[in-house]
């Protein structure tokens, strides 16, 4: 039986791995805002939100410090930085139809070998939220989505085909996973990463298309 | 005669919206940004069988607390913060044109969900940031536009997809209202607005999309303290500024 | 023969008082710059210039005082003024396309009968500029065109077609000349008022369309 | 390491500058919005084949002296002003897309008068909402839109024209660059910039709308020193600043 999953800190440590300097960064809801927690210490990057804001600072965790007109576009409270700049909404917008957001990390229901992304519309709602996930998966640079490699009942999730209404066809360029790393290409899903202790069969065992490994397939680095 | 577009009550300044208005609804997700006096002003006029366009769907009153409750560690919501979610509790919404109608629970269901369920209401649901495009394309007098967001999902429905750069563009009208009801912070009196923080989100875009917009502001300050260089809101935007008290009354209390 | 014609100042002074409490109002490059002289004492309006600036004060005569970062779309300079604001060209025609201008005035080569404008290329040149004008002849709520009534060979300039490229197609609401003023209607030409001294005939006789006699056809008010 | 977008020198901004590429440049008509030193910087490199977006077709070393000469009692122009007239002199332009191209008067040639005249230059005449809104368009990610400006005019030719709410609407593409050359007031490293009055015009508009945006400011300030609020350009557009010395020394120098 293969060894222990990943948990999302470590997850969201993996994924700010590929944070590079200068880099504007919108981060989702859920695991990928904790990805700010990890930025490494001699990158620089710059977080867009949404809502309205680029250049801010870390979430607040003291509700006493937090300002109801300073938050992200998951409602957290966000700490003003040097160097931070506001701007109304179809600005923001702006910057992510116009293809000056660098990275998207987003959560994600499904993902396809293709990189379609479905993540909009939850299992048994009858009404879902397009939010700006939408505009991020179709037009950001890059996209990394990050969540668990199967639901918690044991559901694939990475599958030939998504059958939930898509986010955005063949947008996914990475997906990282409480198991794996995977490079969304054209010739299919590949391998790149295994969590400690997992092999590539047990990945593949939990992953609907064929994976190809990567000849640099290693462990995820955790550091 | 001086221009001055400060009115002297909410029930004044909203006393023109008429039952089939459409509306915009300024504000994101919160209370910091949300023209909370000018949705309970609506809601005590009980105009009907209103479009509102919006980000959410609107808490209401019911959810509002178990929100509220649930970001207690996070951040301290005032509780008299209503948004319009109230008018969709109360039968005033005929159609929601929103990005974010759903709760972020399954557990939960928004007022305009149960809507919409029971037939009562309809629902066009856009991707934020072609909804922040449509609202700006009003304001600024473009009929349409082409946006790569949204071929091959259900944004593509009933639209108009055509080819740009070898990439398909979904055809976008512009969303205009009879009335935009916005959250600002200070106001002159030729109606030129400044904000808060990510208090600016769609407050900022909606200022000018519709026929007459209201703004809901902190604080009127005399002509000329608003610094040219950092007026965001030109004051042709705005038709109409009502100043906020301090602490929100209870929603149905005139004001 | 007819009376002096009216000289450009007391042009701008008739237009000026079309001028209504609040409104926006944007004056093209000549004559219909000069009105900003004449706004009624009672009376607060606003001024937009195209290249970014609304509410700004009065025209700066001695070039010791002005600035280069504050002009007008005639280069002008122009004085700050409490509550003017500043903006880029997009917003600037965001505000225009929008109607969100009330009244522009516009300098004018050629008038319909129909409310045709044509005003952007000079006669014997092979290049015109249609600037910011176009778009306020098509956008701006009501469109007065200020324009001596024929030109300076005795070339008649309201015409009943234009011949020359137009700016925008039936988009002027009023004609004031230096010896009338005319509405635009679906019916015609109306003549509402004329410069002291002349007679209906001889405005007609510098007129190609067929002029409709205003009920209220008076003298020009001075005043 | 650090974000830091501000470049030595003007040459070495514009480096990369090269033959065939689209230029946005910023301005309006008069000096104090015009990116003198990159330009010179561009005309120094002595890049060909350009196409060049901008407002003006350009006054060009020849006859901004008249114009100065002209304005001397209203405005005080600096003589060591250039403008993008220069480039057209040179010889660098293959096509200019401008809102205003010619002389205000009959007796004075603008340069691209003359480069279109000799063949040397092609024209694409432009309203300059539309030139404004293509721009934007650019920065935005929107393909093309509908406007109601220019049906049953020269600015129709070769355009598709729809009906929308029963008024012609023609379709206008994008208009982006590889370059936008700009002119701002301050910086940061981040590439946060403030303007000056009426120089924020096309400047502002063009930031973001070229793959790099370089400005020209007259001051880089410390990250946290433009107000968070009163920031216009967000630094994300800007991709270097270069810094321009008080008084502009003649074009063809290096700097």
């Amino acid at each position: 039986m293969a060894d222990e999953r990943l948990d999302e800190q470590t997850m969201a440590l993996r994924v700010a791995k590929e944070f590079q300097d200068g880099m504007i960064v919108n981060l989702g809801f859920g695991i990928p805002t904790l990805c700010s927690n990890f930025v490494p210490p001699d990158v620089e990057i710059l977080f867009h939100t949404e809502n309205g804001a680029l250049g801010f600072g870390s979430i607040i965790q003291d509700p006493e410090e937090a300002d109801i007109d300073f938050i992200n576009a998951g409602v957290q409270p966000i700490s003003r930085q040097a160097g931070m700049s506001l701007f109304e909404h179809a600005e923001s917008f702006s910057m992510v139809r116009g293809g000056h957001i660098d990275l998207a990390v987003l959560g994600g229901l499904q993902v396809s070998e293709q990189g379609d992304l479905a993540n909009w519309l939850l299992p048994g709602k009858a009404i879902g939220s397009l939010g700006g996930g939408m505009d991020l998966a179709f037009c950001a640079k890059r996209v990394i989505v990050v969540m668990a490699h199967t639901t918690k009942d044991g559901q694939l999730k990475i599958l030939k085909r998504c059958s939930f209404p898509l986010t955005a066809p063949a947008c996914v360029d990475l997906i990282v996973t409480d198991v794996a790393v995977m490079a969304v290409t054209p010739q299919g899903l590949v391998l790149q990463e295994m969590a400690p202790g997992w092999t590539a069969e047990e990945v593949q065992s939990l992953t609907e298309p064929r994976l190809i490994l990567s000849p640099q397939l290693k462990p995820i680095e955790l550091l | 005669m001086a221009i001055d577009k400060v009115v002297g009550s909410f029930d004044e300044a909203v006393a023109d919206v008429a039952d089939g208005a459409t509306l915009l609804i300024g504000g994101f997700a919160g209370p910091g940004e949300c023209p909370s006096c000018l949705i309970a002003a609506v809601a005590r006029k009980g105009a009907k069988e209103l479009t509102i366009v919006g980000n959410l769907g609107g808490w209401g009153t019911n959810l509002f607390p178990v929100i509220r409750e649930r970001m207690r560690n996070l951040i301290a919501f005032p509780p008299e913060f209503v948004d319009h979610g109230l008018l969709v509790e109360r039968g005033q919404l005929k159609k929601g044109i929103f990005s974010y109608p759903d709760a972020p629970s399954p557990a939960m269901l928004m007022p305009v969900e149960r809507a919409v369920a029971e037939g009562k209401a309809e629902l066009e649901l856009v991707p934020q940031g072609t909804l922040a495009e449509r609202i700006r394309a009003a304001k600024s007098g473009i009929a349409a536009f082409y946006t790569p967001v949204g071929p091959g999902t259900i944004a593509e429905a009933g639209k108009e997809v055509r080819q740009f750069n070898g990439r398909p563009h979904l055809l976008e009208p512009a969303l205009g209202g009879d009335f935009s009801l916005i959250r600002a912070h200070k106001a002159d009196r030729y109606g030129n607005l400044v904000y808060r923080g990510t208090s600016r989100t769609f407050n900022g875009t909606m200022a000018g999309a519709s026929t007459i917009t209201i703004a809901e502001v902190d604080e009127v300050v005399e002509l000329g303290e608003l610094d040219s260089e950092q007026i965001i809101t030109p004051g042709l935007y705005a038709q109409r500024v009502v100043v906020r008290p301090a602490r929100l009354p209870p929603w149905d209390e005139p004001l």
